[in-house]
Protein backbone atom coordinates (compact mmCIF):
# COMPACT_ATOMS: atom_id res chain seq x y z
CA UNK A 1 0.00 0.00 0.00
CA UNK A 2 1.44 3.55 -1.10
CA UNK A 3 2.18 5.79 1.71
CA UNK A 4 -0.44 8.00 2.45
CA UNK A 5 -0.16 11.84 1.68
CA UNK A 6 -2.76 13.64 3.33
CA UNK A 7 -4.75 12.31 6.70
CA UNK A 8 -7.74 13.54 8.47
CA UNK A 9 -9.18 11.81 11.63
CA UNK A 10 -12.58 12.49 13.53
CA UNK A 11 -13.02 10.63 17.20
CA UNK A 12 -16.64 10.96 17.98
CA UNK A 13 -19.43 9.69 20.04
CA UNK A 14 -20.97 6.77 19.09
CA UNK A 15 -24.05 8.09 18.69
CA UNK A 16 -26.84 8.54 16.02
CA UNK A 17 -27.27 12.16 16.18
CA UNK A 18 -23.49 12.16 15.03
CA UNK A 19 -24.44 10.49 11.84
CA UNK A 20 -24.49 13.93 9.82
CA UNK A 21 -21.39 15.61 11.34
CA UNK A 22 -19.64 12.47 9.96
CA UNK A 23 -21.29 12.88 6.37
CA UNK A 24 -20.66 16.01 6.06
CA UNK A 25 -16.78 15.58 7.08
CA UNK A 26 -16.63 13.00 5.12
CA UNK A 27 -18.43 14.66 1.70
CA UNK A 28 -16.35 17.68 1.88
CA UNK A 29 -13.25 15.94 1.55
CA UNK A 30 -14.22 14.02 -1.33
CA UNK A 31 -15.07 16.55 -3.16
CA UNK A 32 -12.30 18.75 -2.23
CA UNK A 33 -9.82 15.20 -3.59
CA UNK A 34 -11.91 16.00 -6.75
CA UNK A 35 -15.12 13.42 -6.36
CA UNK A 36 -17.60 13.57 -8.85
CA UNK A 37 -20.91 14.36 -7.30
CA UNK A 38 -21.74 10.94 -7.51
CA UNK A 39 -19.17 9.40 -6.06
CA UNK A 40 -19.37 11.67 -3.08
CA UNK A 41 -22.86 10.70 -2.78
CA UNK A 42 -22.04 6.92 -2.64
CA UNK A 43 -18.65 7.66 0.27
CA UNK A 44 -21.24 9.53 2.36
CA UNK A 45 -23.44 6.41 2.12
CA UNK A 46 -20.61 4.14 2.55
CA UNK A 47 -18.98 5.64 5.99
CA UNK A 48 -23.03 6.18 7.27
CA UNK A 49 -23.64 2.49 7.16
CA UNK A 50 -20.50 1.80 8.48
CA UNK A 51 -20.58 3.92 11.88
CA UNK A 52 -24.78 3.09 11.79
CA UNK A 53 -23.02 -0.57 12.76
CA UNK A 54 -20.94 0.76 15.19
CA UNK A 55 -23.61 2.73 16.81
CA UNK A 56 -26.33 0.05 16.61
CA UNK A 57 -24.00 -3.44 17.13
CA UNK A 58 -20.44 -2.51 18.33
CA UNK A 59 -21.06 -1.38 21.97
CA UNK A 60 -22.59 -2.97 24.91
CA UNK A 61 -24.78 -0.65 27.50
CA UNK A 62 -21.96 -1.26 30.42
CA UNK A 63 -19.07 0.39 27.91
CA UNK A 64 -18.04 3.43 29.60
CA UNK A 65 -16.53 5.25 26.59
CA UNK A 66 -18.48 4.92 23.47
CA UNK A 67 -16.54 6.49 20.58
CA UNK A 68 -15.68 5.91 17.27
CA UNK A 69 -13.06 6.91 14.78
CA UNK A 70 -13.19 8.00 10.84
CA UNK A 71 -10.16 8.39 9.47
CA UNK A 72 -9.86 9.33 5.64
CA UNK A 73 -5.98 9.17 3.89
CA UNK A 74 -5.84 10.52 0.59
CA UNK A 75 -3.15 9.43 -1.60
CA UNK A 76 -2.49 10.24 -5.64
CA UNK A 77 -5.18 7.53 -6.84
CA UNK A 78 -7.92 6.66 -3.88
CA UNK A 79 -9.73 7.22 -1.10
CA UNK A 80 -9.52 5.46 2.18
CA UNK A 81 -11.75 5.33 4.52
CA UNK A 82 -11.04 3.49 8.19
CA UNK A 83 -14.10 2.99 10.79
CA UNK A 84 -12.74 1.98 14.03
CA UNK A 85 -14.49 0.69 17.20
CA UNK A 86 -13.31 -0.75 20.38
CA UNK A 87 -16.31 -2.84 20.75
CA UNK A 88 -17.61 -6.33 21.28
CA UNK A 89 -16.61 -6.98 17.17
CA UNK A 90 -18.14 -9.57 15.03
CA UNK A 91 -17.51 -12.31 12.78
CA UNK A 92 -17.37 -10.68 9.08
CA UNK A 93 -17.03 -14.38 7.12
CA UNK A 94 -20.38 -15.20 8.74
CA UNK A 95 -22.53 -12.39 8.02
CA UNK A 96 -24.36 -13.76 4.81
CA UNK A 97 -24.82 -11.03 2.30
CA UNK A 98 -28.43 -10.86 1.40
CA UNK A 99 -29.72 -12.08 -2.20
CA UNK A 100 -31.31 -9.45 -3.47
CA UNK A 101 -34.02 -10.93 -5.02
CA UNK A 102 -34.90 -13.54 -2.75
CA UNK A 103 -34.43 -10.33 -0.28
CA UNK A 104 -37.13 -8.31 -1.79
CA UNK A 105 -39.69 -11.72 -2.56
CA UNK A 106 -39.30 -11.75 1.57
CA UNK A 107 -39.86 -8.05 2.49
CA UNK A 108 -36.68 -8.53 5.01
CA UNK A 109 -36.06 -6.06 7.10
CA UNK A 110 -32.60 -4.69 8.08
CA UNK A 111 -29.35 -6.67 6.96
CA UNK A 112 -28.49 -4.52 4.06
CA UNK A 113 -25.47 -2.37 5.61
CA UNK A 114 -22.34 -4.40 5.03
CA UNK A 115 -24.17 -4.90 1.25
CA UNK A 116 -24.47 -1.66 1.02
CA UNK A 117 -21.03 -0.29 1.44
CA UNK A 118 -19.46 -3.38 -0.59
CA UNK A 119 -21.90 -2.20 -3.78
CA UNK A 120 -21.04 1.39 -2.95
CA UNK A 121 -16.97 0.95 -2.76
CA UNK A 122 -13.93 -0.52 -4.32
CA UNK A 123 -12.61 -2.35 -1.54
CA UNK A 124 -14.17 -3.07 1.98
CA UNK A 125 -12.26 -5.35 4.23
CA UNK A 126 -12.48 -5.78 8.41
CA UNK A 127 -9.80 -6.62 10.96
CA UNK A 128 -11.88 -7.36 14.05
CA UNK A 129 -9.77 -7.75 17.09
CA UNK A 130 -13.02 -8.15 20.08
CA UNK A 131 -12.28 -5.61 22.70
CA UNK A 132 -9.50 -3.85 20.98
CA UNK A 133 -10.02 -2.50 18.43
CA UNK A 134 -12.49 -3.46 15.20
CA UNK A 135 -11.72 -1.82 11.98
CA UNK A 136 -13.43 -2.23 8.32
CA UNK A 137 -11.49 -0.49 5.84
CA UNK A 138 -13.23 1.00 2.81
CA UNK A 139 -11.53 2.13 -0.63
CA UNK A 140 -12.78 4.09 -3.50
CA UNK A 141 -10.45 4.77 -6.49
CA UNK A 142 -10.50 8.04 -8.50
CA UNK A 143 -11.38 7.50 -11.50
CA UNK A 144 -14.00 9.35 -13.59
CA UNK A 145 -12.34 12.58 -11.13
CA UNK A 146 -13.70 15.78 -11.60
CA UNK A 147 -10.74 17.96 -11.06
CA UNK A 148 -7.81 16.19 -9.68
CA UNK A 149 -6.86 18.53 -7.08
CA UNK A 150 -5.36 15.11 -5.14
CA UNK A 151 -1.60 16.03 -6.49
CA UNK A 152 0.24 17.41 -3.21
CA UNK B 1 -30.98 22.22 13.61
CA UNK B 2 -33.96 20.06 13.04
CA UNK B 3 -32.75 17.75 10.02
CA UNK B 4 -35.19 15.67 9.85
CA UNK B 5 -39.57 16.48 9.58
CA UNK B 6 -42.95 14.71 8.49
CA UNK B 7 -45.27 16.90 7.17
CA UNK B 8 -49.03 14.79 6.50
CA UNK B 9 -51.51 15.99 4.74
CA UNK B 10 -54.74 14.40 5.06
CA UNK B 11 -56.57 13.84 1.64
CA UNK B 12 -59.88 11.70 0.85
CA UNK B 13 -59.13 8.82 1.10
CA UNK B 14 -55.49 8.77 1.07
CA UNK B 15 -52.40 10.25 3.23
CA UNK B 16 -49.46 12.30 1.83
CA UNK B 17 -46.25 11.93 4.06
CA UNK B 18 -43.57 14.49 3.15
CA UNK B 19 -40.58 13.79 4.63
CA UNK B 20 -38.10 16.73 4.54
CA UNK B 21 -34.57 16.92 5.31
CA UNK B 22 -31.74 13.81 6.27
CA UNK B 23 -33.27 10.11 6.59
CA UNK B 24 -30.73 8.37 8.61
CA UNK B 25 -30.98 6.36 11.74
CA UNK B 26 -30.76 8.72 13.84
CA UNK B 27 -34.19 10.37 12.14
CA UNK B 28 -35.79 6.74 11.14
CA UNK B 29 -37.78 6.58 14.34
CA UNK B 30 -39.67 9.90 13.61
CA UNK B 31 -40.72 8.51 10.27
CA UNK B 32 -41.46 5.14 11.64
CA UNK B 33 -43.68 7.07 14.24
CA UNK B 34 -45.85 8.86 11.18
CA UNK B 35 -46.66 5.87 9.55
CA UNK B 36 -47.32 3.88 12.62
CA UNK B 37 -50.37 6.28 13.52
CA UNK B 38 -51.65 5.90 10.26
CA UNK B 39 -51.87 2.55 10.82
CA UNK B 40 -53.33 2.91 14.36
CA UNK B 41 -55.78 4.72 12.07
CA UNK B 42 -56.53 2.44 9.60
CA UNK B 43 -55.32 4.66 7.01
CA UNK B 44 -53.23 2.27 4.78
CA UNK B 45 -53.16 4.50 0.98
CA UNK B 46 -50.23 6.16 1.66
CA UNK B 47 -48.22 8.29 -0.72
CA UNK B 48 -44.55 9.06 0.21
CA UNK B 49 -43.20 12.37 -0.95
CA UNK B 50 -39.75 12.63 -0.91
CA UNK B 51 -39.32 15.82 -2.96
CA UNK B 52 -37.74 17.57 -0.22
CA UNK B 53 -35.45 14.59 0.69
CA UNK B 54 -32.12 15.19 0.78
CA UNK B 55 -30.70 11.81 1.76
CA UNK B 56 -31.52 8.49 2.88
CA UNK B 57 -29.38 5.65 4.40
CA UNK B 58 -30.37 1.71 4.52
CA UNK B 59 -31.70 2.85 8.19
CA UNK B 60 -34.31 5.19 6.11
CA UNK B 61 -35.12 2.01 3.70
CA UNK B 62 -36.07 -0.42 6.40
CA UNK B 63 -38.72 1.80 7.88
CA UNK B 64 -41.08 1.04 4.35
CA UNK B 65 -39.66 -2.54 4.54
CA UNK B 66 -40.73 -2.68 8.18
CA UNK B 67 -44.91 -1.65 7.43
CA UNK B 68 -44.83 -2.78 3.52
CA UNK B 69 -46.31 -6.05 4.50
CA UNK B 70 -48.99 -5.15 6.99
CA UNK B 71 -50.12 -2.08 4.61
CA UNK B 72 -50.98 -4.70 2.06
CA UNK B 73 -52.19 -7.47 4.13
CA UNK B 74 -54.74 -4.31 4.70
CA UNK B 75 -55.61 -3.58 1.13
CA UNK B 76 -53.48 -0.09 1.29
CA UNK B 77 -49.78 0.42 -0.27
CA UNK B 78 -46.68 2.52 0.65
CA UNK B 79 -46.25 4.18 -2.74
CA UNK B 80 -44.03 6.82 -3.17
CA UNK B 81 -42.56 10.00 -6.02
CA UNK B 82 -40.66 13.02 -6.55
CA UNK B 83 -37.22 10.94 -5.89
CA UNK B 84 -33.97 13.57 -6.59
CA UNK B 85 -31.70 11.34 -9.01
CA UNK B 86 -29.38 10.70 -5.54
CA UNK B 87 -31.99 9.24 -3.97
CA UNK B 88 -33.36 7.12 -6.40
CA UNK B 89 -30.04 5.56 -7.46
CA UNK B 90 -29.91 4.04 -4.04
CA UNK B 91 -33.35 2.71 -4.34
CA UNK B 92 -32.70 1.08 -7.23
CA UNK B 93 -29.21 -0.31 -6.57
CA UNK B 94 -31.18 -2.03 -3.97
CA UNK B 95 -33.76 -3.35 -6.51
CA UNK B 96 -36.46 -1.18 -4.47
CA UNK B 97 -37.86 -0.17 -7.44
CA UNK B 98 -39.83 -3.55 -8.17
CA UNK B 99 -41.36 -3.75 -5.03
CA UNK B 100 -42.68 0.02 -4.47
CA UNK B 101 -43.99 1.71 -6.86
CA UNK B 102 -42.57 5.01 -7.42
CA UNK B 103 -43.65 7.94 -9.21
CA UNK B 104 -41.50 11.30 -11.08
CA UNK B 105 -44.90 13.46 -10.22
CA UNK B 106 -47.08 13.76 -6.95
CA UNK B 107 -49.78 14.13 -9.12
CA UNK B 108 -49.39 11.00 -11.15
CA UNK B 109 -49.22 8.74 -7.91
CA UNK B 110 -52.53 10.43 -6.68
CA UNK B 111 -54.22 9.27 -9.75
CA UNK B 112 -53.40 5.54 -9.21
CA UNK B 113 -54.92 5.25 -5.24
CA UNK B 114 -58.16 4.09 -5.52
CA UNK B 115 -61.39 6.79 -4.81
CA UNK B 116 -58.80 9.55 -4.74
CA UNK B 117 -58.55 12.50 -7.31
CA UNK B 118 -57.17 15.36 -5.87
CA UNK B 119 -56.11 14.93 -2.42
CA UNK B 120 -52.83 16.86 -1.69
CA UNK B 121 -52.20 20.21 -4.22
CA UNK B 122 -51.53 23.05 -2.67
CA UNK B 123 -47.32 23.24 -3.32
CA UNK C 1 -11.37 21.30 36.13
CA UNK C 2 -14.25 19.10 36.15
CA UNK C 3 -13.78 16.07 33.77
CA UNK C 4 -14.87 16.55 30.25
CA UNK C 5 -17.80 14.09 30.12
CA UNK C 6 -17.99 14.15 25.90
CA UNK C 7 -15.21 14.42 23.87
CA UNK C 8 -14.46 15.40 20.08
CA UNK C 9 -11.58 15.63 18.23
CA UNK C 10 -10.77 16.30 14.70
CA UNK C 11 -7.24 16.21 12.93
CA UNK C 12 -6.75 17.95 9.86
CA UNK C 13 -3.98 19.58 7.48
CA UNK C 14 -3.16 22.95 8.52
CA UNK C 15 -4.28 24.52 5.34
CA UNK C 16 -7.10 27.03 4.81
CA UNK C 17 -9.27 24.98 2.33
CA UNK C 18 -10.19 22.79 5.80
CA UNK C 19 -11.80 25.79 7.92
CA UNK C 20 -15.09 24.99 6.29
CA UNK C 21 -14.90 21.80 7.45
CA UNK C 22 -13.91 22.76 10.95
CA UNK C 23 -16.83 25.20 11.55
CA UNK C 24 -19.04 23.22 10.63
CA UNK C 25 -17.43 20.32 13.16
CA UNK C 26 -17.95 22.33 15.73
CA UNK C 27 -20.92 24.40 15.11
CA UNK C 28 -22.79 20.99 14.68
CA UNK C 29 -21.35 20.24 18.32
CA UNK C 30 -22.20 23.52 19.33
CA UNK C 31 -25.89 23.33 18.39
CA UNK C 32 -26.22 19.44 19.54
CA UNK C 33 -24.69 21.04 22.88
CA UNK C 34 -28.19 23.18 23.33
CA UNK C 35 -26.16 26.59 22.45
CA UNK C 36 -28.36 29.52 21.31
CA UNK C 37 -27.92 30.34 17.29
CA UNK C 38 -26.58 33.47 18.51
CA UNK C 39 -23.45 31.48 20.60
CA UNK C 40 -22.86 28.87 18.16
CA UNK C 41 -21.96 31.52 15.77
CA UNK C 42 -19.25 33.31 18.23
CA UNK C 43 -17.80 29.26 18.91
CA UNK C 44 -17.65 29.34 15.24
CA UNK C 45 -16.05 32.43 14.66
CA UNK C 46 -13.82 31.71 17.37
CA UNK C 47 -12.03 28.64 16.18
CA UNK C 48 -12.16 29.93 12.47
CA UNK C 49 -9.89 32.65 14.18
CA UNK C 50 -7.85 29.91 15.97
CA UNK C 51 -7.56 27.50 12.85
CA UNK C 52 -6.57 30.62 10.74
CA UNK C 53 -3.47 31.91 13.05
CA UNK C 54 -2.24 27.88 12.63
CA UNK C 55 -2.48 27.99 9.16
CA UNK C 56 -1.23 31.28 8.53
CA UNK C 57 1.56 31.43 11.66
CA UNK C 58 2.35 28.41 12.91
CA UNK C 59 4.16 25.92 10.07
CA UNK C 60 7.57 27.07 8.32
CA UNK C 61 7.62 26.04 4.58
CA UNK C 62 10.24 23.18 5.85
CA UNK C 63 7.52 21.45 7.65
CA UNK C 64 6.67 18.50 6.22
CA UNK C 65 3.60 17.26 8.52
CA UNK C 66 1.49 20.38 8.94
CA UNK C 67 -1.26 19.50 10.42
CA UNK C 68 -4.07 20.68 13.34
CA UNK C 69 -6.04 19.10 15.96
CA UNK C 70 -9.87 20.98 17.26
CA UNK C 71 -10.74 19.22 19.97
CA UNK C 72 -14.41 19.83 21.94
CA UNK C 73 -14.79 18.92 25.39
CA UNK C 74 -18.47 19.17 26.72
CA UNK C 75 -19.29 18.62 30.17
CA UNK C 76 -22.29 19.89 31.93
CA UNK C 77 -21.63 23.44 31.95
CA UNK C 78 -19.48 24.47 29.45
CA UNK C 79 -17.83 23.87 26.12
CA UNK C 80 -14.42 23.64 25.55
CA UNK C 81 -12.20 24.10 22.42
CA UNK C 82 -8.70 23.19 21.83
CA UNK C 83 -6.86 23.96 19.33
CA UNK C 84 -3.34 22.20 18.62
CA UNK C 85 -0.56 22.61 16.33
CA UNK C 86 3.13 21.68 16.38
CA UNK C 87 4.34 24.61 14.48
CA UNK C 88 7.24 27.02 16.07
CA UNK C 89 4.98 28.84 18.13
CA UNK C 90 4.81 32.24 19.93
CA UNK C 91 4.56 34.45 22.73
CA UNK C 92 1.49 35.42 23.63
CA UNK C 93 2.10 37.77 26.81
CA UNK C 94 3.99 40.20 23.63
CA UNK C 95 1.09 40.20 21.38
CA UNK C 96 -0.04 43.61 22.19
CA UNK C 97 -4.29 43.64 21.82
CA UNK C 98 -5.24 46.40 19.72
CA UNK C 99 -7.21 49.66 21.44
CA UNK C 100 -9.92 49.01 19.03
CA UNK C 101 -10.48 53.24 19.11
CA UNK C 102 -6.87 53.66 17.84
CA UNK C 103 -6.91 50.70 15.43
CA UNK C 104 -10.23 52.29 13.25
CA UNK C 105 -8.61 55.55 13.54
CA UNK C 106 -5.76 54.22 11.42
CA UNK C 107 -7.33 51.55 9.54
CA UNK C 108 -4.73 49.10 10.31
CA UNK C 109 -5.02 45.91 8.95
CA UNK C 110 -4.70 42.69 10.82
CA UNK C 111 -3.55 41.57 13.87
CA UNK C 112 -7.62 41.10 14.95
CA UNK C 113 -7.79 37.49 15.63
CA UNK C 114 -6.69 36.67 19.23
CA UNK C 115 -8.89 40.03 20.08
CA UNK C 116 -11.95 38.77 18.55
CA UNK C 117 -11.42 35.28 20.30
CA UNK C 118 -11.00 37.24 23.55
CA UNK C 119 -14.33 38.81 22.61
CA UNK C 120 -16.20 35.99 21.57
CA UNK C 121 -15.34 33.36 24.11
CA UNK C 122 -15.48 33.46 28.34
CA UNK C 123 -11.67 31.75 28.58
CA UNK C 124 -8.86 31.96 26.22
CA UNK C 125 -5.54 30.56 27.36
CA UNK C 126 -2.32 29.76 25.62
CA UNK C 127 -0.13 27.02 26.28
CA UNK C 128 2.98 26.98 24.13
CA UNK C 129 6.00 24.29 23.86
CA UNK C 130 7.84 25.10 20.57
CA UNK C 131 7.99 22.87 18.23
CA UNK C 132 6.40 20.48 20.47
CA UNK C 133 3.09 21.50 20.91
CA UNK C 134 1.32 24.26 21.13
CA UNK C 135 -2.36 25.04 22.16
CA UNK C 136 -5.00 27.73 22.37
CA UNK C 137 -7.53 26.93 25.17
CA UNK C 138 -11.33 28.76 24.80
CA UNK C 139 -14.21 28.38 27.21
CA UNK C 140 -17.55 29.17 26.72
CA UNK C 141 -20.58 28.62 29.52
CA UNK C 142 -23.71 27.17 28.15
CA UNK C 143 -26.36 29.65 30.25
CA UNK C 144 -29.38 31.11 28.61
CA UNK C 145 -29.33 27.62 26.94
CA UNK C 146 -31.65 26.87 24.59
CA UNK C 147 -32.24 23.29 25.94
CA UNK C 148 -29.89 21.62 27.79
CA UNK C 149 -29.13 18.53 26.06
CA UNK C 150 -26.23 18.40 27.97
CA UNK C 151 -26.82 15.79 30.70
CA UNK C 152 -25.61 12.82 29.79
CA UNK D 1 -18.36 23.19 -3.62
CA UNK D 2 -17.90 26.61 -4.58
CA UNK D 3 -18.07 27.86 -1.34
CA UNK D 4 -17.88 31.61 -1.85
CA UNK D 5 -18.54 33.75 -5.13
CA UNK D 6 -18.49 37.41 -5.88
CA UNK D 7 -20.93 39.04 -8.20
CA UNK D 8 -20.02 42.44 -10.08
CA UNK D 9 -22.92 44.21 -11.57
CA UNK D 10 -21.80 47.93 -12.78
CA UNK D 11 -24.18 51.12 -12.62
CA UNK D 12 -23.68 54.20 -14.00
CA UNK D 13 -21.25 55.94 -12.11
CA UNK D 14 -20.64 52.29 -9.45
CA UNK D 15 -20.08 49.25 -8.90
CA UNK D 16 -21.81 46.61 -6.84
CA UNK D 17 -20.18 43.86 -5.41
CA UNK D 18 -22.46 40.75 -4.11
CA UNK D 19 -20.50 38.76 -1.98
CA UNK D 20 -21.95 35.21 -1.28
CA UNK D 21 -21.22 32.15 0.66
CA UNK D 22 -18.48 32.31 3.28
CA UNK D 23 -15.71 34.90 3.44
CA UNK D 24 -12.96 33.65 5.14
CA UNK D 25 -9.00 33.05 5.31
CA UNK D 26 -9.40 31.16 2.49
CA UNK D 27 -12.22 32.40 0.43
CA UNK D 28 -10.81 36.42 1.14
CA UNK D 29 -8.01 36.41 -1.84
CA UNK D 30 -11.55 36.14 -4.44
CA UNK D 31 -12.52 39.47 -2.70
CA UNK D 32 -9.45 41.16 -2.53
CA UNK D 33 -8.80 40.55 -6.50
CA UNK D 34 -12.04 41.42 -7.42
CA UNK D 35 -11.40 44.52 -5.74
CA UNK D 36 -8.66 45.62 -6.99
CA UNK D 37 -9.33 44.77 -10.11
CA UNK D 38 -12.27 47.59 -9.65
CA UNK D 39 -8.99 49.99 -8.64
CA UNK D 40 -6.95 48.93 -11.68
CA UNK D 41 -9.95 50.32 -13.74
CA UNK D 42 -10.38 53.63 -11.64
CA UNK D 43 -13.76 52.50 -10.76
CA UNK D 44 -13.43 54.09 -6.43
CA UNK D 45 -17.45 53.83 -6.01
CA UNK D 46 -17.56 50.58 -4.79
CA UNK D 47 -21.21 48.99 -3.21
CA UNK D 48 -20.98 45.44 -1.35
CA UNK D 49 -23.88 43.48 -1.23
CA UNK D 50 -23.77 41.63 1.99
CA UNK D 51 -27.43 40.02 1.68
CA UNK D 52 -26.14 36.22 0.41
CA UNK D 53 -23.23 36.71 3.06
CA UNK D 54 -23.69 33.94 5.30
CA UNK D 55 -20.51 34.12 7.30
CA UNK D 56 -16.92 36.43 7.54
CA UNK D 57 -13.79 36.25 9.88
CA UNK D 58 -11.26 38.77 10.55
CA UNK D 59 -9.73 37.63 7.34
CA UNK D 60 -12.67 38.92 5.36
CA UNK D 61 -12.92 42.37 7.93
CA UNK D 62 -9.32 42.54 6.77
CA UNK D 63 -9.81 42.94 2.77
CA UNK D 64 -12.35 45.94 3.57
CA UNK D 65 -9.72 47.56 5.55
CA UNK D 66 -6.59 46.82 2.99
CA UNK D 67 -8.51 48.69 0.53
CA UNK D 68 -10.65 51.89 2.40
CA UNK D 69 -7.60 54.27 2.72
CA UNK D 70 -6.56 54.07 -1.25
CA UNK D 71 -10.32 54.43 -1.95
CA UNK D 72 -11.19 57.23 -0.34
CA UNK D 73 -7.50 58.81 -1.39
CA UNK D 74 -8.96 58.64 -4.43
CA UNK D 75 -12.23 60.26 -3.34
CA UNK D 76 -14.12 57.07 -3.59
CA UNK D 77 -15.61 55.12 -1.09
CA UNK D 78 -16.52 51.58 0.27
CA UNK D 79 -20.14 51.11 1.52
CA UNK D 80 -22.41 48.15 2.58
CA UNK D 81 -25.85 47.02 2.53
CA UNK D 82 -27.73 44.23 3.37
CA UNK D 83 -25.80 42.75 6.41
CA UNK D 84 -27.83 39.71 7.71
CA UNK D 85 -28.01 40.40 11.83
CA UNK D 86 -25.27 37.33 11.87
CA UNK D 87 -22.54 39.57 9.98
CA UNK D 88 -23.49 42.56 11.29
CA UNK D 89 -23.02 41.30 15.08
CA UNK D 90 -19.30 40.48 14.06
CA UNK D 91 -18.73 44.45 12.25
CA UNK D 92 -20.39 45.66 15.81
CA UNK D 93 -18.48 43.71 17.78
CA UNK D 94 -15.19 45.47 16.66
CA UNK D 95 -16.84 48.97 16.21
CA UNK D 96 -16.81 49.00 12.01
CA UNK D 97 -19.87 50.74 11.71
CA UNK D 98 -17.79 53.97 12.66
CA UNK D 99 -15.63 54.00 9.51
CA UNK D 100 -18.24 52.49 7.03
CA UNK D 101 -21.13 53.45 6.18
CA UNK D 102 -23.53 50.37 6.50
CA UNK D 103 -27.59 50.35 5.28
CA UNK D 104 -30.29 48.10 5.38
CA UNK D 105 -31.10 48.19 1.82
CA UNK D 106 -29.52 48.27 -1.04
CA UNK D 107 -31.68 50.98 -2.47
CA UNK D 108 -30.39 53.80 0.40
CA UNK D 109 -27.34 53.03 -0.16
CA UNK D 110 -26.99 53.41 -3.82
CA UNK D 111 -28.87 56.89 -3.32
CA UNK D 112 -25.81 57.90 -1.31
CA UNK D 113 -23.40 57.95 -4.09
CA UNK D 114 -22.57 60.56 -6.39
CA UNK D 115 -24.39 60.76 -9.55
CA UNK D 116 -25.99 57.76 -9.06
CA UNK D 117 -29.52 56.62 -8.67
CA UNK D 118 -30.61 53.74 -10.04
CA UNK D 119 -27.48 51.28 -10.78
CA UNK D 120 -28.02 48.09 -9.88
CA UNK D 121 -31.67 46.89 -9.29
CA UNK D 122 -32.75 43.64 -10.54
CA UNK D 123 -32.95 41.21 -7.85
N1 LIG E 1 -18.95 -2.58 14.11
C1 LIG E 1 -19.66 -3.69 14.38
N2 LIG E 1 -19.62 -4.25 15.62
C2 LIG E 1 -20.33 -5.37 15.91
N3 LIG E 1 -21.11 -6.02 15.01
C3 LIG E 1 -21.20 -5.51 13.76
C4 LIG E 1 -20.50 -4.34 13.38
N4 LIG E 1 -20.78 -4.10 12.07
C5 LIG E 1 -21.61 -5.07 11.68
N5 LIG E 1 -21.88 -5.94 12.67
C6 LIG E 1 -22.72 -7.17 12.59
O1 LIG E 1 -22.99 -7.43 11.22
C7 LIG E 1 -24.41 -7.59 11.00
C8 LIG E 1 -24.80 -7.14 9.60
O2 LIG E 1 -24.70 -5.74 9.46
P1 LIG E 1 -25.50 -4.97 8.32
O3 LIG E 1 -25.27 -5.68 7.04
O4 LIG E 1 -25.09 -3.55 8.37
O5 LIG E 1 -27.03 -5.12 8.71
P2 LIG E 1 -27.84 -4.67 10.01
O6 LIG E 1 -27.02 -3.66 10.73
O7 LIG E 1 -29.12 -4.13 9.48
O8 LIG E 1 -28.02 -5.93 10.79
C9 LIG E 1 -25.04 -6.80 12.12
O9 LIG E 1 -26.34 -7.26 12.41
C10 LIG E 1 -24.06 -7.03 13.28
O10 LIG E 1 -24.33 -8.25 13.92
N1 LIG F 1 -0.70 29.27 16.34
C1 LIG F 1 0.19 30.28 16.19
N2 LIG F 1 1.48 30.01 15.86
C2 LIG F 1 2.38 31.00 15.71
N3 LIG F 1 2.09 32.30 15.87
C3 LIG F 1 0.82 32.65 16.19
C4 LIG F 1 -0.19 31.67 16.36
N4 LIG F 1 -1.34 32.30 16.69
C5 LIG F 1 -1.05 33.61 16.72
N5 LIG F 1 0.25 33.84 16.41
C6 LIG F 1 0.93 35.16 16.41
O1 LIG F 1 0.07 36.12 17.00
C7 LIG F 1 -0.09 37.23 16.14
C8 LIG F 1 -1.45 37.89 16.34
O2 LIG F 1 -2.47 37.07 15.85
P1 LIG F 1 -3.88 37.68 15.46
O3 LIG F 1 -4.37 38.53 16.60
O4 LIG F 1 -4.78 36.57 15.09
O5 LIG F 1 -3.63 38.63 14.21
P2 LIG F 1 -3.02 38.31 12.76
O6 LIG F 1 -3.09 36.84 12.54
O7 LIG F 1 -3.87 39.09 11.82
O8 LIG F 1 -1.60 38.83 12.81
C9 LIG F 1 0.16 36.71 14.76
O9 LIG F 1 0.59 37.69 13.88
C10 LIG F 1 1.25 35.66 15.02
O10 LIG F 1 2.52 36.25 15.07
Amino acid sequence: MPKAKIEYKLRIPSQTENLEIIRFFVGKVAEKVGFAEDDVGKIELAVDEACTNVMKHAYTETVKDKTLDVAILIDYQKLTLVVTDHGKGFNPDKIRQPDMKEYLAELRVGGLGIFLMRTLMDEVDYDIKPGVRNQVRMVKYLINRKNSKIVN
Amino acid sequence: MENFKVVRLDGVNLTTLKIIGFLDAHTAPTLEEAIQKLLDEEQVNILVDFKELSYISSAGLGVFMGFIEEVRSKNGDIKMCAMSPKIYRVFDLLGFPTIYQIFDKQEEALATFPQNSAASSSE
